[in-house]
């Protein structure tokens, strides 16, 4: 089965075979790509000082897809060689696991570096996805950005963070 | 007009509902919705500034009108990544 | 067998197997990973215009292990959090193939991006490696940065490059 | 006194070798060696304003001395990633 490049789902990430599904997908340019460039997130057994034991993510999934889809939009108008692949996984995962990964492929490393920035920074401010932590005293629901896509400060905030 | 609503994270802790149906007259607005779920469900009236609302899972506005049989979202600010 | 993080030979690279070793290698830190951000650099089949065929790699291998010992250190210098893994392969290489897998992990994903987009600008500046390339007409040695670890500007370079 | 001499790339292959075996006076400096060398192949020239050093596999500056028995390498403009 081909390997989406958008997806959420509850089973383990394979950043590599993501990657490698990026590579693959069809392009638009007629130049070949030099560069991969991937980010995965890990759960950490630390925050806000407590002792993490896991964590719960739960998403609105076919609005995050759609987000995905921007974000893979924009990042399309910003670097228009680049190719975006990002895979977020819900339900529990363990300390150490990985909750995304995101992989970027372009001609050129400095398109694929910022395409994959960019997205992680856009995943945080507009995914509708939320983590529950279970620390060691009880558990909390983490709560982040105000997801708004229109709202012009954050992207430029991510455009930023991707040294665009 | 009926509409379903979708309630995530801690704001389905806060209410104990995922998934509600409601009545609402025509013409109303996210907001409106909105505003009833605060009377229902007191505890989540602190979220009043920082929801978030899709309707038919695409993000609106909460002055967006919703149309009979639409399944309106509210979400909490979110932490994925 | 434990995969070395700093390494160059003649086989195929594997990014993930890589991501993972650094993800293993001892902290220095107290704080666990939640980042881990990879780079790949990919033979292309266009160069100034010509049709490339594939790629011969050479390295003077003790001195390109210690340029990537330093650029570690320098990266460890400036992202105390963050651990380096490089990886370059020498050799004939062909189209589509990888030449050198880099990878980042950190407890926040800004130091593991920057680090792993350092050095990769550090490796081209001042790894002691040369690729000729042999296209159809004929092949050509490829000659970029005079290595100088000592020029300041170049390093300052690489820093901007990594949005530091 | 004696040393190796390792030349890469295109140093290898306009000199035709990638190890050498060299006599210097005693004291000399990596320059001399270089200019030694350019005496000997004309075509590795255009290198003078380009070339990197090293000395027994670490960078070194072309006015550092050399000692009997070290290798010395000569390295072209780098093109590695």
């Amino acid at each position: 089965m081909p390997c989406p490049l958008l997806a959420i789902g509850a089973i383990p990430l394979d950043a590599g075979m993501l990657a490698a599904a990026v590579q693959a997908a069809a392009r638009t340019a007629d130049a070949s790509d030099g560069a991969v460039a991937t980010f995965v997130g890990l759960v950490r057994d630390r925050n806000l000082g407590r002792t993490v034991q896991y964590l719960v993510y739960e998403a609105y999934e076919p609005l995050a897809i759609r987000s995905f889809e921007r974000i893979a939009a924009e990042a399309a108008e910003r670097w228009a060689s680049a190719r975006l692949g990002i895979h977020h996984r819900i339900g529990r995962i363990e300390i150490g696991e990985a909750s995304i990964a995101i992989a970027s492929a372009s001609p050129h490393r400095g398109e694929a570096f910022a395409a994959c920035r960019y997205a992680i920074e856009r995943v945080k401010q507009i995914a509708p996805i939320w983590k529950k932590e279970y620390f060691d005293t009880g558990d909390v629901w983490i709560e982040g950005a105000v997801a708004d896509p229109q709202d012009a400060a954050a992207r430029q905030e991510a455009l930023r963070r991707a040294c665009a | 007009m009926r509409v379903t609503v979708r309630l995530f994270a801690r704001l389905r802790d806060l209410t104990g509902f995922a998934e509600l149906v409601r009545e609402l007259p025509p013409g109303a607005t996210v907001r409106r919705l909105w505003d009833d779920l605060v009377q229902e469900f007191p505890a989540i009236a602190p979220y009043g500034g920082s929801i978030s609302a899709a309707v038919n899972a695409d993000y609106a506005r909460m002055n967006a009108a919703i149309q009979d049989g639409d399944e309106v979202a509210f979400l909490p600010p979110v932490s994925g990544g």
